[in-house]
């Protein structure tokens, strides 16, 4: 049996519905029984381009929400941004397209098993698996505060739904169109001095990421970060998604983010290293 | 359906499939096993090992480009040590046959890899992946120097004996691959693979510099199926009698076909498998399919057709 | 638009923006003027000349290959003095500038050739395609073997004086390209043209045979940018004083941008009009907009941008 | 002023509709103005495989008539056997889909100036520029027989309002599913001796074009054929489309199909030199 990408199956999902939110698209997918095995912060792989793609790699997408209620048989939530042609192509799938999907891949979110304070923070599209993972927190009696931030009020990801699971919501924006005006990261400083807070999640560009490590470095909090790497193949059997992190014995490795990730303790990731040879 | 005789041999290591994995694209083979069981295929070849662990180059690592891809891992891995431990008792637990890739930096190095791997059982066939910067010559790649080429096999057959096949992995980016061919098989190669990536890079739009961190990278996937396809005829019509593992770009059974008709006795599936987990089952079934359809009773019968006479 | 120097040079001559046409994808310039004028281009490499007419490879020519395509077509052509009759006195009415490609069997040919363009008014530069073989070498083509390539630009240079700049276009099929390029750059050649296509076959799955009259292909398209790229950079590395024109798989802005970054002066655009017979035209406009968008001023300060420390 | 491929524009044109019919799709695609100037014989060029597509070439296809009084504006129609990749792509080719075509290329088949007797022999899908040829020979009063082949019944092409220009069609299968059992050569020799041909014209594959040249050679009978070569530009850039022509001067030459063709003189194509070196 195997250990790594247990579950992960190979399917045809269709497109439920295919919105567009801001500058993002939410796309409702039906994976069917997938759906069970799925877990906040893992994420899917898709092909793109069609039958005659020039591309020959799949593009990683987290998994913003599952629902295994639906009419339709389960389904998971994507919001995916346009970046370049494999995203595009995949925004402009139509309801009942066919896509080739591998899903659920990687690790995901731990959850505390007491009802702590947690931060979830979200860069841009990087807020899509949190209000997932909220919901999961919530019901554990979590009190849940979150942060979202982007460049501008249409990067800003947040349904209402979702807000439903979180105790508190502050957006930030760089220019000042949604929220307040500033980065996701201002406040973490002083939220942490001033509450208890057992563990902030996160999500979103590296430097974000790579910051909220250096706000909670010498702190008790821990933090879990869900990473982003280009990935060629996303399960494990290429080694271009690596990123240098300590491991038990105290050496650093390269490892793969694809399934020793993408949620990693972000005090492992050895940020300065990212992008540097060992 | 008839009877076909789908079996292949590389050396006198016998596979029941000519479906390989490629090296450096399968990993461990435990991260395939979910999709796939690795008894099925003709056979893994595990990603070229060193002696000592390495942690490869800086990222990003990949580029896509049109059909196909650049990478530059720079030869990640736990060494030989470690990969005998875990890795080869895994593999044959899972029954798979195995093809070991071994590289190294000294042609002393190599033959220490094959020193190791002398006395272990369960290995099929050493796969010597040459494309490897030669410290002691400038960095020159050995794969790139006939001389250099031929001294790392000759290493590594004195050094593992008679039993072991050795296969010699090549690179394109010669202007004479047939005769760096005629001189690893001079050396005791009992058998070829070809091709490893073709050299190349991609600047990126937004700094302007190139993109992956170790500035150049292999390029693989169809964009080089061509290019493999002619190396293996070149090869195969200079030496028809050394088996060759074809491999550059193939993703179907008809892409499988072309190589074993150019003079491939069997293929590695490489980048394929990104794309597609199943890519080695799915080549391995289209390519029996087609035989069949196409009368042939034997893959051999197959093998190197294309340098028949038309007539035939 | 902020305004932009788009002008370049190759050696010694000027022209007004830095697209051309590829050698043998333009044919005589004739085919092409019902989409643009010719004059709007940098300019028409035209084919390949020889001494002689030739009627070229037998059919097919072509085989489409995943972002890419095989060619063969042998440099079939009219022959010098037919083309000097009749296909310069065209582009010279069309106002077109002029880059005269020559082919040769043997150092003579070349030379001989080089003889009949010394005199002629309106070229603005000779590309030396030295990708043919070799008749006095076993058919060894020239560009593959450094002392062949030297003494075929020595050859050129000796007969056509020191006013039109030569331009060696070099095969990305071998070895070492740096060591090759600085042959025929010490030869005399004043530019270098980089990437010919790489040698390539396609079987076709009905005959199992190879599928090109020629049996091996020249390789050309998307499919090769990236092995064009590296080729740039490498020879860039090696010789910035040194003109490049780019060419292999570019069909937009940011494929020819990558290739100025990477050290080309001017970039070829071949396969792509097979597809778009405005491709020349397109990626002269996005590669314009790009420069400004990125907020060059001129295209001189582009060239082998990604030679630069991070730091600028 | 271009003299080589003279009124061909690259447009971006819309599929009208496309119904299957046998083993073909029948294509009537919207070309606007440019209508105007094809002929019977001239081809088109069309991209194929979308945006990300890896086919970096231009598929051939004849044009099997123009309507230049439809309420959409110019048509026209086009009879595609899903072959490989690229000619499938364009069989799935939805109604309102825009296809970059490049139209009209190619030579187009001479027309007599006095009402002769003609024939039309087609193959497979070559009968499809026949139809709009009948048209254009009965309009000049020419007596217009037709000789329709191919393997089997669902490829033979022949709708019913294209037979209104004809004075007899007669088909033949190789397997007698409809028409008569044979080759649509069998009856040439002895139409040509009974009466009196003045032009046959052909198009189907190659070896049927070779067939009917050597049944009129050494008659009065012109032949004119449009060839089908493997095409990489179609519009005479690339030298790959060549066939052994004999010129005026007597002298053997390797023509373009796509500038000097598809319509040429039979008698002139040296048919035992194709696909050899010259
Ligand atoms: C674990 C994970 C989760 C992700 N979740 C989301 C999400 O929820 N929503 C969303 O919009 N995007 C997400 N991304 C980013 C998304 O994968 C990229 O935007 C996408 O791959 C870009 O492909 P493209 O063809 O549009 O761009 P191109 O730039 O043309 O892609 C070229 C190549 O680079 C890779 N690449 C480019 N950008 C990225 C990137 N940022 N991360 C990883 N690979 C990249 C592509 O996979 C492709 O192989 C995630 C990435 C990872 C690794
Ligand atoms: C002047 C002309 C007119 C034609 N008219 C028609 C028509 O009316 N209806 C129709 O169904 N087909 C027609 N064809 C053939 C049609 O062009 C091919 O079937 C088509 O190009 C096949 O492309 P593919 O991607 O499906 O096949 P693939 O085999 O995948 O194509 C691979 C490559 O080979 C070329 N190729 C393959 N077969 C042919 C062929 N028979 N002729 C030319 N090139 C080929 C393709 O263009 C492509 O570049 C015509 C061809 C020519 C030259
Ligand atoms: C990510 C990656 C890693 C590779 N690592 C190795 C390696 O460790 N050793 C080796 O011999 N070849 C390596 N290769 C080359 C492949 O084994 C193969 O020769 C090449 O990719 C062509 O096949 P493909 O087009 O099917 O991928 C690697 C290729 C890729 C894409
Ligand atoms: C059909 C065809 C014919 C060519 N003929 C010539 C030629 O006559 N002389 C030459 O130097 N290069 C010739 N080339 C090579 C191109 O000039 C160019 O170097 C190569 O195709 C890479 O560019 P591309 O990818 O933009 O086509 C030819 C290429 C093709 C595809
Ligand atoms: S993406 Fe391939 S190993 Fe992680
Ligand atoms: S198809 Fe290119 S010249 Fe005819």
């Amino acid at each position: 049996m195997a250990l790594i990408n247990k579950n992960a199956a190979n399917i045809f999902a269709t497109v439920v519905s295919n919105k567009r939110v801001g500058q993002y698209h939410q796309l409702i997918v039906n994976i069917g029984e997938q759906a069970n095995f799925c877990k906040p912060g893992n994420f899917v792989a898709i092909s793109v381009g069609g039958e005659n793609s020039r591309m020959v790699l799949r593009r990683a997408f987290a998994i913003s929400r599952v629902s295994t209620s639906t009419t339709v048989g389960g389904t998971m939530e994507l919001i995916v941004a346009p970046h370049g042609q494999g995203s595009r192509w995949l925004c402009s799938a139509q309801e009942g397209a066919e896509l080739d999907v591998i899903v659920p891949l990687g690790s995901g979110f731990g959850i505390p098993t007491e009802p702590v304070h947690v931060v979830l923070v979200g860069g841009g599209y990087g807020s899509a698996p949190l209000f997932g993972l909220a919901e999961v927190l919530n019901a554990r009696g979590c009190r849940v505060d979150m942060l979202l931030g982007a460049s501008t009020a249409s990067k800003i990801y947040a349904p209402m739904e979702g807000k439903r699971a979180v105790n508190s919501l502050r957006i930030y924006t760089e220019d000042g169109s949604m929220g307040q005006a500033g980065r996701v990261t201002d406040p973490i400083s002083e939220m942490i001095s001033q509450s208890d807070i057992a563990v902030i999640y996160s999500c979103g560009p590296m430097a974000m990421l790579s910051a909220i490590d250096s706000l909670t470095r010498g702190t008790d909090v821990v933090h879990q970060c869900a990473v982003e790497e280009s990935m060629a193949c996303g399960i494990g059997i290429c080694m271009t998604c690596v990123l240098p992190v300590a491991t038990e014995d105290g050496s650093i490795k390269m490892l793969r983010s694809c399934i020793d990730g993408p949620v990693m303790d972000g005090s492992h990731v050895q940020w300065d290293k990212v992008g540097k040879a060992l | 359906m008839t009877q076909l005789d789908f079996s292949t041999t590389l050396g006198n290591a016998w596979f029941p499939t000519p479906t390989f994995t490629a090296s450096g694209c399968a990993s461990s083979g435990r991260e395939l096993a979910q999709f796939f069981d690795l008894a099925t295929i003709g056979g893994v070849v595990t990603k070229s090992v060193m002696s000592k662990a390495r942690s490869g180059r800086p990222t990003p690592r990949m580029a896509e480009t049109p059909s196909g891809m650049l990478n530059s891992i720079g030869l990640q891995g736990p060494g030989i040590d470690e990969f005998l431990a875990k890795d080869v008792p895994y593999l044959t637990e899972q029954k798979a046959r195995i093809i070991v890739s071994i590289a190294g930096e000294t042609v002393e190095e190599y033959a220490m890899l094959a020193r190791k791997l002398r006395s272990v059982s369960g290995i099929s066939a050493i796969e010597v992946n040459i494309s490897c910067p030669n410290v002691e010559n400038r960095g020159l790649v050995f794969a790139c120097d006939p001389e250099a080429s031929r001294r790392v096999i000759d290493g590594v057959r004195r050094t593992i004996g008679g039993e072991l096949p050795i296969i010699a992995k090549l690179s394109p980016d010669v202007t004479d691959l047939v005769s760096i061919a005629r001189g690893v098989v001079d050396a005791g190669a009992d058998a070829l693979a070809l091709i490893n990536t073709v050299l190349g890079m991609v600047i990126n739009l937004e700094t302007l510099r190139p993109h992956l961190g170790g500035k150049t990278g292999g390029l693989s996937g169809p964009a080089i199926r061509p290019i493999a396809v002619r190396a293996v005829y070149q090869v195969h019509a200079a030496m028809p009698q050394v088996p060759i593992l074809g491999m550059g770009g193939i993703s179907t059974g008809r892409d499988a076909l072309e190589m074993i008709a150019a003079g491939a006795s069997g293929v590695s599936i490489g980048t394929a498998s990104f794309g597609n987990p199943f890519a080695i089952v799915k080549v391995q079934d289209e390519l029996k399919q087609l035989l069949v359809a196409k009368g042939f009773t034997s893959l051999r019968e197959a093998i190197g057709f294309a340098h028949r006479p038309e007539s035939e």
